[in-house]
Parts: C-alpha cells; structure tokens; sequence
C-alpha cells in the first residue's frame, strides 16, 4: 500500500524526539482522530537549524513528519512557512489517497511550532498571517479523497 | 523469517484435504448439476453430500440449508428476503450497533426505501441485553437479526435468550454465525434460529462460499432470480468444487471441534498473558467468558494500530486493526465505539486471530516481535503514560 | 465405452492452466484481499491480474469489472440496480422473450413491484427485430436488457444496433453476454454496451464466479451490501481462487478464439450436416448465419428429447434438451416457443454444443449412436412421418 520510500521513512524515521530548550514546538491534530503530531525547532538567524517530531499516528503520519523534519532543516522560516502538504507527498514518492491528509498533519505541525516561535520572540512572518493554531483539528479529515 | 498467520478472523488457508475433495470437480466431474445425463447425476450427488455435511455440523436437516456465495449474500438474502415477503405484516427490524457491514448496509439501503430499524446498544463487552430487545420490538417487527460472534471483539451473543424473546413474539430470527461457525457449538434446533448466515472460508474452506439456514415453514422472498437450482430458492449454476469444499470443510470443523476449541484458546490465553506479562498499558477487549475461542482483541496505550500493523508485517507477522473489509477506511471501528472504548484508544487496537496452524512457537515470536514494536512506536509517539494523551 | 461431452453452453470443464493458476490461492497465498500486509497485497495483486485479463477480452478498462458469484447474480443485479437507482425516471424495462430466467424471473420480480416490462417478440430465427425495439420505447423505459446469445438456440443478436437505439433515446444498455463471451469477438466500446454479464464456466473457468461490466459514468445501485469490496459496488469477501481461474480463463479464450470459433464451428457443421445426411425428419432451429460456433439446436420429429437424451447418455454421450437449469422443468421451452417452433416438435428437440476438447471422432460416434437412437425411439412411437401427428 505504501511505496519503498514511504516504507523506509516509517520503519527507520529521521528526526525522532524532542529538542530540549527548543525555540518553537507546536502540535497539531488529535488522538481522536488518530493522529498527533508534535515539532520541536530550532532556530538560528532565521533559519531553521534542527527538528525534531513525536507523533501518534498511522505509516502515513510517521513518513511524512520523518520527510518534513528532514525537508525543513536548513530552510528559512519563511520557505518552511511555504512548504504544503503537496511538497511533503511528492519528497515521499506518492500517498494513498485515503492517506493525504496525514501529510496535511505535518505541514501544520510545522506552522504551529513557527507560530509558537513567533510568539515568543514577537517576530511576525507574513507565511503565519490568519494562522490558527487552534483551530479546528480534524478539518484534515475532510479533505476529499482525490488529491 | 517466521512468518506467522494470526489472522483467521478475516480468513483462513483452506485445508489440504478440503483442496483434494474440490479438485476432481474442476477437470473431471464438472457437469451442470441441473442437466440430466450421468456426470451431471455425480454433481448432484456431491451438492447432495456437501449440504448434509453442512446441515451436520449446525444440527439442521439437508433442505434447509441453501448455498449462497458469501456470508455476505446469505446476510442479504436473509434481511431483504424477510423484509420483501413480510412489507404487508410491518416494515420494522431490529438489530444491532456491532453488526458486520453486510448486515448494516442492507438495513441503510432499506431504511432508504422505508424500513425503520432499530439498532440495539451493547454493553462494554459487547453483549446484547435480552431486555433491550424486548423493549424494542413493536407491533411492526418483522425481523430480528443479532450476529452470533462479533468479528472484531469476538463477543458471543445470548442467542438462545434472544431467539426465545423473537419466537414469544412470532417474529422472525436471524444469526449471521458467520465467526460462530466451527468455533462454537451450534444447534440450530435447541437455539431456536429462523435464519442463518454461514461461510466457508473462516472454517477452512474456500473463499466466495456461503449458505443460509433456513428454517423449515419459514418463508422469505428469493434474492438471486433465475434458474432452479437450490431448490427454487437461489438461482445461478451452484459453485460446485466450492460447495464441495465447503461441506468438506463443515465435517472437519464438526469432527474437530472440541479440539480446535481447545487448541485456539489455550494459545490464546497465553497470547494475551505474555502480552500482559511483558507490555504495559495494554488492555483486553469484549468478554472474556462469551468469547470467540480465537480472538484477542488488544489496545496499545499511545500509539496507533496501523503503524504497529506493518511494523508486525515487516516482521512476517499477520494480524489486523478491526475487521478485514474496513482495514481501508479510517473511520474508528463502529464496534469498538458500541463498546464506549474511547477513539483513542480505539486508533491503537489490533485483533489476533489464533487458528488451527497457529502454535506456542508462534506466539511467542509474535509477543517479542510486538514488544519491540510496541516500544519503538512509544518512542516514536507524541503521547504517553507519563505525558498522558 | 467413448464419453463424449456435447454440453458446453451448460458448463464446460476447468482446463488444466486454470485449475493452476488458482491453486496457490487456496493454501498459500490465501490472504484476504482487504487487509494490509503483505500476503493479502499479493492476492490484492491477483484480483487486479484477473480483473485485466477479462477486461482485455471485452476491450473493456480494469475498473469497469465488478466479479460477481455468477452470471446470474450480474443479470440480477444490472436489472435491479438499474430498476432501483431510476426508478425516479420511470418504471419501465424492455426485454425480450428469449433471455434466459436470471433476467426474466428478475422481471417478474420487478413486475410484482410496480414496474412495467416489454417482452419483446423475435423472429423465426430468435432474432429481434430492431423497430420493435424503437416502438416499444416510452418515456417511462429505464433499461434494455437484450442478450448477446441465446443460450437454446444460438442466435447472435444485433447487439450494436440494438444498442445505438438505446443511446439515441439515452437509455441504459444491457447485455447478458453469458453465452457470447468467448463465443464470439465482444468489443464493449465499439458495440455501445452500458452493462454486461459474464460467467466464468462457459469458458473453461470454474462455476460460481461472474462478472458485471458497468461503463464508466453509469450508475446503478449496488445489489450485495455490505464491505467495501470490488470498489465498494459489491460487496463479499472475494472469491480469489475463482477470480483468477476466471481471469486465465479469459486470457485463454482472448488469445484462442479465431482457433476456438474455427474449430468448433466446423465440428458443429460437420454434425449438422452428418445427421441430415443419415437421418431424415431433422430440423435445425435458430440462424445459421448469426449463431454461437459450436451450437446445433436439433428438433427430431415424433419422438420426444428426454427420452433420446437418456439414450444418449446410456451412450456416453452428454447433450441437453434446452437450457440446463430448465431441464428438470416439463413446460416447453419459452425459446423455442418465441420462434414459433410448434409444440410438438419442441418435445423433439435437442441442443448440441460443441468445445475445445470435442474431436472428429467424437462426431462420428455421436452421429452414428444418435442414429440408432432415433430409429428405436421411432419405433416405439405413436406418431411417425406416415401415420402424423
Ligand atoms: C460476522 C461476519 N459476517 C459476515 C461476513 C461476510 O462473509 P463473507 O466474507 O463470506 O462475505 C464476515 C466476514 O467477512 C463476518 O465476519
Ligand atoms: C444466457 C445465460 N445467462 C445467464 C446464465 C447464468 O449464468 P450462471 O450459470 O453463471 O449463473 C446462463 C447460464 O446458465 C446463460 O446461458
Ligand atoms: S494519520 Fe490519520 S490516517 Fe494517517
Ligand atoms: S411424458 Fe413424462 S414428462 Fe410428459
């Protein structure tokens, strides 16, 4: 059901854990839907210097925040603010389509951790604007199955 | 690497000597069991066979037993068939929450089409209370259909209790006995069953095989139109190696049954012991005295069953999250919901299925396997016992 | 004493290839194609296998095969799902006189149920005449159901005729093409068929599996509910060692049939042509120009079919008197009726079907017992070519 690279990034993920004194950590969806995902991040003259995640969720899930961490390392916060769910498949090869929207999980994740990042240093990133961290969190289940 | 099958619930090997009893029909006798000439005589011979080793092991008598193609199709039959032939009497069914799907998307399609029904809650291990059915019948009930095993938590129901309840009120009785076959005792005649659902390819038989019991004098519509086979009742020349090796896997079943009882749940006793014995925050789905001598229907705190799915996979290790037929669909198992398990926890259920080929070597490989799996996916995992959810 | 097997349009034996490819499903690769690991991925793979095999020898896509449990089950279903996803639209469906009982008992169902259906007349020949079928159209009509071949006689309707005046008053197409598949070249998209139903046992495949083309885009409910197999359409654990016989049988009878349709086409002129040589009073029903290559449809007169068929069989040799799920039946048969074929010559009639395995010699021993067969029955008879009827 899940190509090699999806296979390979589940059973052996990069970046798992959480950066201790990290600069932003955000977390996105819930155990109810069967998926949580947290980002840990540090930063460093904009850019993002390590990520690190956790999270409770299926093959899908696991992959795509093992591909997301690696992808956001090294980018600037606003790159990171731009990458979609869509980036995060293609890097994996291709998803089931019943399982796209757990790549929607980490990009929110991702956004959530910045957000957080932002807060606590009172910088303001134009990628964050009508950003809600805690806004509905199962919106990523209704997505439709052909994406 | 060990490669271990713990999946039986969704569906078994077929025997060697089931496969054997099948293969002359395909090559040698393959005629037509309705024509009239003498290779034809021996198809009907065999059907004649296949449907008294059927009726044998449920303790009814051959003419009440109808091959269907799937427990499936015997649910359908069995639902629109009473529903058709009794629209006059009443439009009302009762059911359950934690019926297979073959059995709630018929009763959707008819509630479309102007049928009620009444889906009955469960208790926490999955039981049915004889005295919600009874409180739920009105005077337009026209059929009561309560599954026998439950497929993902393995509950057995009170069949006798409920099909007494149904008769004092002349209402139909339907069982889909579908994980009830072959894994406890069934007597059709001392439970006082109208209609049951029945498969081949739980017990040891072949896939696309099934059979309705229906109860002499009892009379619902025909689903499948067309030719005479079945005695008038399902039409569409009979699967004949498959009958055959249904009725060749029944009279396995029956003159295995103590002992396949008592293999399945000694390995799955042990299975759920070793489980508790090396994981922690695990917890035991369903009943644990009216159970499917199989099925170990297991929740692992904090992390999602999926993921331990294909780690146990990559291992060589079969089990699944739920029934088999909704493994592709993320909503949370409707069952384990009727049981009020929280969907978290629901997210990190697995069930093991312990068959006939299963043995102690293979349990064991499988509880070390999920220990590490189990760890590695806490690990992993975003929540946890210290943490919380 | 010789076997010969001259009912190939009842059922035909499993060839060899075929019984191979299904075995590993039974006993090794036995997974359910619904679950997630990897031995249930490989059956996964066979299910899309077969389901490009069949949909090669229709020119039909893969997603447009739906495997039911027969053809029986596709005929009920294309009809009934049509019926009940348009009913909005109207209750009206066109069929005709001479299709087999899956569609006509599905109609009488129908009938029974506020729908309208047309039997359409045929000609002599059992050939229905397109005007009527443009007359017979209303604005109520949801579904044309006309049959590729008849399954008694023969006769190859004008399917793509047939089929081009359903479209032009854009309403649903069907076909039972049980009796064509591998009988005759089926290109579902140069032909303009909606819907169309196959079985596996007329081609060498195994009884109890069947499949429903459905064209992308067209709608019609689902008539087995339950798990989210075939699409979600049908629903029932599949019947993986049947659907792979079924797609082997249908690679065979794509890359065979130039070969099939010489072969048994001319032992099937040869044996018509030898028994009006050697026996007089013989009639031919149905067209010769469109006919199934291997059907002789053959009336003997003064003397009635069961009788001769039992001689035959006493004979070794395998032949029907009519369609094979009618054959415990005694009404006459509504085929031949709908030709016009008196009733008295109906008693008298026997089909032939000629296969892959028949030979030359079959032939001749045939011809040569049904001689002798034919002159005893018509000395013991009451009416002859002398005395009448
Ligand atoms: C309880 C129950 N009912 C019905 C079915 C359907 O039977 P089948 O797979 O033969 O269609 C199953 C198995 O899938 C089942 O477990
Ligand atoms: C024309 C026709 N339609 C339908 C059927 C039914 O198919 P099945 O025997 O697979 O149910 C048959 C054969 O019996 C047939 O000849
Ligand atoms: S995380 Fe929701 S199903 Fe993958
Ligand atoms: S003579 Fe026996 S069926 Fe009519």
């Amino acid at each position: 059901m899940y190509n090699d690279k999806v296979m390979d990034h589940f059973m052996n993920p990069h970046n798992v854990g959480e950066i201790e004194n990290a600069d932003g950590v955000g977390t996105y969806g819930s155990p109810v839907c069967g998926d949580m995902m947290q980002i840990s991040i540090t930063v460093e003259d904009d850019k993002i210097t390590d990520a690190k995640f956790k999270t409770f969720g299926c093959g899908s899930a696991i992959a795509s925040s093992s591909v997301a961490t690696d992808m956001i390392i090294g980018m600037t916060i606003d790159e990171a603010l731009e990458l979609t769910n869509k980036q995060i498949i293609n890097e994996l090869g291709g998803l089931p389509a019943v399982k796209v929207h757990c790549s929607v999980l980490a990009d929110h994740a991702i956004k959530s951790a910045i957000y957080d990042y932002a807060q606590k240093t009172g910088k303001h990133y134009k990628g964050l604007e009508g950003f809600d961290p805690n806004a509905d969190e199962d919106d990523h289940h209704d997505l439709p199955e052909e994406a | 690497m060990r490669q271990v099958y713990l999946d039986y619930s969704a569906t078994t090997p077929v025997k060697q000597e089931v496969v054997d009893a099948m293969l002359p029909y395909f090559t040698e006798l393959y005629g037509n069991p309705s024509s009239l000439y003498s290779i034809a005589a021996e198809s009907k011979e065999a059907l004649a066979g296949a449907r008294k080793q059927v009726a044998e092991l449920i303790g009814a008598e051959e003419k009440e037993i109808f091959f269907t193609s799937c427990g499936t199709e015997a649910d359908n039959w069995a639902v629109m068939g009473a529903a058709d032939a009794l629209r006059k009497k009443g439009n009302h069914i009762i059911t359950t929450k934690i019926e297979h799907h073959a059995m709630l998307h018929s009763c959707e399609f008819l509630e479309k089409r102007g049928y009620d029904v009444t889906y009955l809650d469960v208790d926490s291990e999955g039981r049915v209370n004889p005295a919600d059915l009874e409180a739920a019948i009105t005077d337009k009930t026209i059929l009561i259909s309560i599954m026998f095993v439950n497929n993902e938590v393995g509950t057995v129901e009170p069949i006798k209790e409920l099909a007494a309840i149904a008769k004092a009120h002349k209402i139909l009785f339907h069982t889909d006995a579908v994980q009830a076959l072959g894994n406890v005792p069934i007597d059709v005649k001392e439970l006082g069953i109208d209609l049951m659902s029945m498969s081949a390819h739980k017990i040891y038989g072949p896939k696309g095989i099934g059979a309705l019991y229906i109860r002499k004098g009892v009379k619902i519509s025909n689903y499948l139109h067309g030719g005479a086979q079945e005695n008038k009742k399902r039409a569409g020349t009979e699967n004949l190696a498959g009958i055959v090796g249904f009725g060749k896997a029944a009279e396995l079943a029956r003159t295995n049954l103590t002992e396949h009882i008592k293999h399945t749940s000694s390995l799955r006793d042990y299975l759920i012991q070793q489980v508790q014995e090396n994981i922690d925050n695990v917890y035991v789905n369903g009943s644990m005295e009216h159970r499917h001598p199989g099925n170990a229907n297991l929740t692992f705190e904090f992390i999602e069953g999926e993921a331990m799915l294909l780690y146990l996979d990559m291992n060589g290790i079969a089990v699944s999250t739920g029934s088999a037929c909704s493994s592709a669909s993320l909503t949370p198992s409707h069952v384990l919901s009727a049981l009020g398990i929280p969907v978290e926890r629901i997210h990190g259920t697995l069930r093991f299925t312990v068959g006939d080929m299963t043995t102690k070597e293979d349990i064991d490989y499988v509880v070390s396997t999920l220990k590490n799996v189990v760890n590695k996916l806490r690990e992993i995992s975003s929540v946890s016992s210290e943490k919380g959810w």
